[in-house]
C-alpha cells in the first residue's frame, strides 16, 4: 500500500481522558487509515472501551483531538454526531440491545434511522442475520437469547448499515471458537470490502495468530503500536485447523457495493 | 423528511404503543383519573353558574305608577319601556293583583295585612331586562332615567338583593377559579410527569437509538405521538367516564347540562398536546447527551 | 427477624430513598399534587358545613303570646319554655319590638306598614334550640306541644324554609359526597399507580436480590418502607401547600376553618398506608416469579 | 478420592427443557459430587447457560428432576428458594450487577440477604474485593466500570458467601489473559477449601490444560462427560508461563473455615 493511497479515517492526537484525577487514557497517538485492520488489545481497565468511546462521539476527550473522517471532537456539533454513528457501526461490549424489540427490529434500527428504504432494509437484514446464522431467531427478543447470540444481533446491527468504519469491542468474548472463527471471517470480508476496522480484544494468542497491525494499551497508555506487517485478505490467514462448522452461513458475503450503495462512502442523509 | 422517515416514523410510534402494553394502559389510567378530577369539576362549575344565570333571568325592575293614573298614560308608559335600551318584556300588574301576591308571599306572616283597611299598594309594571344587563351599574342608571318620567312614581329593582347577589356569585367564581387553578395545575403536572416516568423507564432504548446515529428529531417524535396518543386515550376515559356519571346524576338531578361537542373536542385536543409535551419536555433532558 | 436483618431493612430503605433522587421527587412530588386536590376538596367541603352550621345556629322558633296576657304568665311560660328539652336560650321581644324589626326586615316595602292603624303583632318568645335538634321533625313536634300550653296563640318555626333548607344542605351533601369519591379514588388509583411505576422501574434490582437469595419479605419490605415514605412526604407537600392556600383565602375570607390536627395526623398516617400498599401490590407481581 | 466420601450436591436426571417446540436441553443426567471442580463447555446456544439457570431453579424442567443438596426441582416450594440459592454463589454471564449500587455494596447484597453481620460483610466485601483487585474502585457504580471490571465484581459477589456450591457462567468472558489466570486461581482456592465449582465456557483450550472433568454440551446433549482424571489443588496445574501481575492479590485466600462460619455447610438461617 503507497503512502499516496492512504486516508486516515481515524486520527487520535495526544488524547487525554480523565474521570476526577484518574487517568483513563493518557496522551493517546494513533491513525487508521482507510481499509486498514486493527487490534486494540490491552488487559482488563486499559482503556479500550473508553478509547473506542471517543472515538464514536459519545464522550470527549479531556485534552487532545479526535477526527473520524471529516468531523473532529472539538469542533462537534451536537446535532450532527448522529451523522458520524451512521458512517460507524459499533459492537458494543454489553451489546447494548434493546429488550423490547425482536431480533430483526434490533438490527433494522440501525438502517431505519438512516432512512433506508422499508424492502431495503428487509433485504439486508435478512442477509446479515443468515450470515450469523440468527435468521431462525429473528422473531425473538434478546433477553431469552443465549450471550452468544446477543453478541452476533449487536455485530449483525453494527455492519448492517455497511459503515465506513467498525468500531468491535470484544466481538468475541461470548463466543465458542468455531462461531469465533467464522465472526472473525465476516469481519475480514466486511474489511476486505473496504470498511477500516478497529477491534479491541483481550485475547492476544488470536489476535497475535494473523500477524496484523495490533495496538497495544496498558494503564491508558499506547506501549507498542505493531505496524501492519500483512497485506490483503486477512481470511487467509485464519486458522484451518478448527473446522467450522458454520461457516457455510458466511460465504458469498460480497459487502463491496452490489447493493443500494457504497456502503464505505456513505454519507449522511435526511 | 422522506417518505421512508414518515414511515419509520409512523412503524415506531405503533410499535412503542403495542409493546409494554402494561406501563402504558396504567398512565392512561393515571392520566384519565385526573383528568376525570378536571371535568366533574368543569361540569360542576358548569351547571352551579346555570343555576346562577337562571337565577338571575328571574330578576325584574319593578315600575310603580302614580295613583289613579289615565289608561292612555299607563299604556304611554308601558310603550315607552318597551322602546327602552335592554328591555324583553314588560308585564302589568294591578295594585289589586299586587297586594294578593304580596299577602301570599309573607306566607305565615300574612294575618299582618288583616289589619289595613285599603290597599296601599300602586299599579306597577314588571320589566324584564336581558340577562346581561342585569348589573347594579345598569340597573341604577335605568331606574333613576325611568323615575323621571310623568306617571312614574318609583323605581325598585332589589338594590340591596342584587348587590349582595353579586358579591356571592363574585365570591363563587373566585373560590371556584382557585379550586380550578389547583385542579389545573395538579393535572397537568401529574400527567407531564407520568409520561415523564414512561420516558425515563425507557431510557436505555433512547440510549441505543443516539448510539445508532438517530437523529433527535428520529427519537423524539415517536415518544411525542406516543404521548399524545395517551394524552388521547385518557381524554377518552376521562369523559367517557364522566358520561356516565352525568348519566348517574341526572337521575338525581333534574336539569343537569352537559359539556357541550366543541368543548369536548377542545378538551380532547387539549390532553393530545399536554401528552405531548409531557413526552417533549422528558426527552429534552436525554437528548442534550 | 434478628437484629442483622433489622439493620439490613433500615439501611436498605435509606439506600432506596438516597439513590434515583430524581424519579423519588418526581413520584412525591404526582402524589402530593394529587393529595393536595384532595385536601383542598375536604378544607372546602369542611368551610360550606361549618356555614351551613353557623345557619342553622341562627335559626329560632317564635312562641306568640296571647294579647294581653298577665305578666306573671307570660314569665310561667318563660320557665317552663328554659326547663323543656333542647331548649338553650328564650328571649322576650315585646310586640312593638317586633313590629321595629318587621319594618326593617321589610326594607323598600315598608311604606306597607304606614297604612297601619295599630300595631298586630303580638309578644314573643324567641327560642334558641340546641343545633342538632333543629329538624323538621323534632321541631313540629315540639311546636304543637307548646302550641297547647295556656297563653300561647301560636308556635312558629319556619317550616317551609327549614324542610327546604334540608332538603338542599342534603343536596349538596350528596353531591359533595359524590365528588369527594370520585377525587379520592381517583388519588388512590394515581397514588398506588404511581408507586407501582417507580418499583416497575426497579425491576431488574429486584430480580438481581432475588437471585443472590434475598427472601420475598426482605425485598418488599424495603419497597414498602420507601412506599410508606413517599406517602409520608407527599403527605407533608400537600398538607404544606394546603396551609399556604389557606393564608391566602383568609385575605379573602374571614372566618376560614382549617382542618384540625388530628384529621392531618390521620391524613398522613393514611397516606403512608397508601404509599406501602402501592408498593406492596406492585411487588406482589414480580415476586411471584 | 474413595467412593464412600463422595456425597452428589448437584444432580440432574433425565432432564429436558423445551421453550415452544424448541428443544434447549434434552435428556441431561449428570451428578457433580461434593469439592469437585467441573467445566462445562459447548459452543454458542448450547444450552450451558440454560442448564445452570435450572441448578439456581430460576427455571424448572419441562421433564425431569434437578437435586441440589437438599432441594428437589420438583418438589421445590417458592419460600425455599432463596435459601438454595444462599447456598450457590452464581456468576452469571450478564453480570447482573445493580447499577444504581456501588461495588461494595453489590458485593455486600448477597451476604446481607442472609443476615450476616455489619462488621463480618465489612472484613469479608474488603477481603475479597482486594483480591479480585477492585478495592480502589468499591465506592464506583457499575456503569463506569469496565467489562473486566464487572466480571470481577460479578465473581466477588458469588464467592462472598463463601457458598456451598459455585455455579459460574463464562466467567472469563471479558477477562485478558493475566486477570483470567488469577480468577482461576482464585476459583481454584475456593474449590480446593470446599466448594463444588461448575464453571461455563466455550474456551475449550483454557480447560484442557487442567485435565479436569469436562462435560461438553452440543445442542441441549451432552456428547461427553470426561472423567475427572486429576485430584488435588488445580492451582499446580496453572500455566507458569504467564506471569500473574495481579498474582499477589490473590495469596492467602483462604475460604476453609477461619470466618464466622464454614462457607460449605453455610445453611439457611432466618
Ligand atoms: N465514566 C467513568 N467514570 C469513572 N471511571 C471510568 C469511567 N469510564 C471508564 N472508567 C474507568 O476507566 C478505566 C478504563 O475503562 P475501559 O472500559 O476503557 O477499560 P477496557 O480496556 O475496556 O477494559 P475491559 O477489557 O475490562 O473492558 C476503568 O478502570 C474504568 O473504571
Ligand atoms: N426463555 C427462553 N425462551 C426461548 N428460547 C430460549 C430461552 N432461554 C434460552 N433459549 C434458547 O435456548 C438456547 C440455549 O441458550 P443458552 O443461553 O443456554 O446457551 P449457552 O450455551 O449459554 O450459549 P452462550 O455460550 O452463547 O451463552 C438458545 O438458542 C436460546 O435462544
Ligand atoms: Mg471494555
Ligand atoms: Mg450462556
Amino acid at each position: 500500500m503507497k503512502a499516496a493511497e492512504k486516508r486516515i479515517v481515524i486520527g487520535v492526537y495526544h488524547l487525554s481522558r480523565s474521570f476526577g484525577k484518574y487517568f483513563a487514557l493518557q496522551d493517546i497517538n494513533l491513525q487508521v487509515a482507510n481499509g486498514e485492520f486493527v487490534f486494540l488489545v490491552g488487559p482488563s481497565g486499559a482503556g479500550k472501551s473508553t478509547l473506542l468511546r471517543l472515538i464514536y462521539m459519545d464522550d470527549f476527550p479531556t485534552t487532545g483531538q479526535v477526527v473520524v473522517g471529516p468531523y473532529v471532537s472539538t469542533r462537534m456539533k451536537r446535532s450532527t454526531i448522529p451523522f458520524l454513528r451512521r458512517r460507524v457501526g459499533i459492537v458494543f461490549q454489553n451489546f447494548r440491545l434493546i429488550d423490547e424489540r425482536t431480533v430483526f427490529e434490533n438490527v433494522a434500527l440501525a438502517m431505519k434511522v438512516t432512512g433506508a428504504g422499508m424492502s431495503e432494509i428487509k433485504r439486508q437484514v435478512t442477509d446479515i442475520l443468515a450470515r450469523v446464522g440468527l435468521y431462525h431467531k429473528r422473531y425473538d427478543y434478546p433477553p431469552v437469547l443465549s450471550g452468544g447470540e446477543q453478541q452476533r444481533v449487536a455485530i449483525a446491527r453494527a455492519v448492517a448499515n455497511r459503515p465506513a468504519i467498525l468500531l468491535a469491542d470484544e466481538p468475541t468474548g461470548n463466543l465458542d471458537p468455531v462461531v469465533t472463527k467464522s465472526i472473525l471471517e465476516l469481519l475480514f470480508k466486511v474489511n476486505a470490502a473496504g470498511t477500516a476496522v478497529l477491534m479491541a480484544t483481550h485475547d492476544i494468542d488470536l489476535v497475535r495468530s494473523f500477524g496484523q497491525r495490533i495496538i497495544y494499551l496498558e494503564e491508558g497508555r499506547i506501549v507498542r503500536d505493531k505496524e501492519m506487517i500483512f497485506v490483503g485478505d486477512l481470511r487467509e490467514r485464519l486458522p484451518d485447523s478448527k473446522v467450522s462448522r458454520r461457516a457455510d452461513d458466511l460465504e458469498g458475503y460480497d459487502i463491496s457495493g452490489e447493493g443500494s450503495g457504497n456502503g464505505v462512502e456513505r454519507g449522511p442523509r435526511e | 423528511m422522506n417518505v421512508n422517515a414518515m414511515r419509520y416514523l409512523i412503524s415506531e410510534s405503533v410499535l412503542m404503543l403495542g409493546r409494554r402494553k402494561g406501563s402504558n394502559i396504567i398512565s392512561i389510567v393515571i392520566m384519565g383519573l385526573s383528568l376525570l378530577i378536571l371535568v366533574v369539576f368543569l361540569l360542576v362549575t358548569l351547571n352551579i353558574s346555570r343555576i346562577i344565570e337562571a337565577t338571575r333571568e328571574e330578576h325584574r325592575v319593578y315600575v310603580y305608577l302614580e295613583d289613579g293614573l289615565a289608561q292612555n298614560v299607563s299604556q304611554a308608559i308601558q310603550l315607552r319601556l318597551l322602546g327602552s335600551e335592554g328591555i324583553e318584556e314588560v308585564i302589568f300588574i294591578s295594585k289589586e293583583e299586587a297586594l294578593a301576591r304580596f299577602r301570599e308571599a309573607l306566607g305565615e306572616n300574612r294575618d299582618i295585612l288583616e289589619a289595613l283597611e285599603e290597599n296601599p299598594l300602586p299599579d306597577e309594571y314588571r320589566v324584564k331586562l336581558r340577562p346581561e344587563l342585569i348589573r347594579s351599574d345598569f340597573m341604577g342608571r335605568m331606574a333613576s332615567e325611568i323615575e323621571g318620567w310623568d306617571g312614574v312614581e318609583e323605581v325598585r329593582y332589589g338594590r340591596r338583593w342584587l348587590e349582595r347577589g353579586e358579591t356571592l356569585v363574585r365570591g363563587f367564581y373566585i373560590v371556584d377559579l382557585c379550586i380550578g387553578a389547583i385542579i389545573f395545575l395538579s393535572v397537568i403536572f401529574v400527567i407531564s410527569n407520568t409520561v415523564r416516568l414512561m420516558v425515563i423507564s425507557r431510557r436505555k432504548a433512547i440510549d441505543v437509538m443516539k448510539l445508532v446515529g438517530a437523529t433527535n428529531a428520529y427519537i423524539q417524535v415517536p415518544f411525542i405521538m406516543e404521548g399524545a396518543l395517551q394524552g388521547i386515550f385518557a381524554a377518552l376515559l376521562a369523559v367517557g367516564l364522566l358520561v356516565l356519571i352525568y348519566l348517574f346524576g341526572t337521575r338525581y338531578l333534574s336539569g343537569l347540562v352537559f359539556l357541550d361537542p366543541g368543548a369536548v373536542v377542545g378538551f380532547i385536543v387539549f390532553c393530545a398536546l399536554l401528552g405531548a409535551l409531557g413526552s417533549f419536555t422528558a426527552m429534552r433532558r436525554f437528548l442534550k447527551m
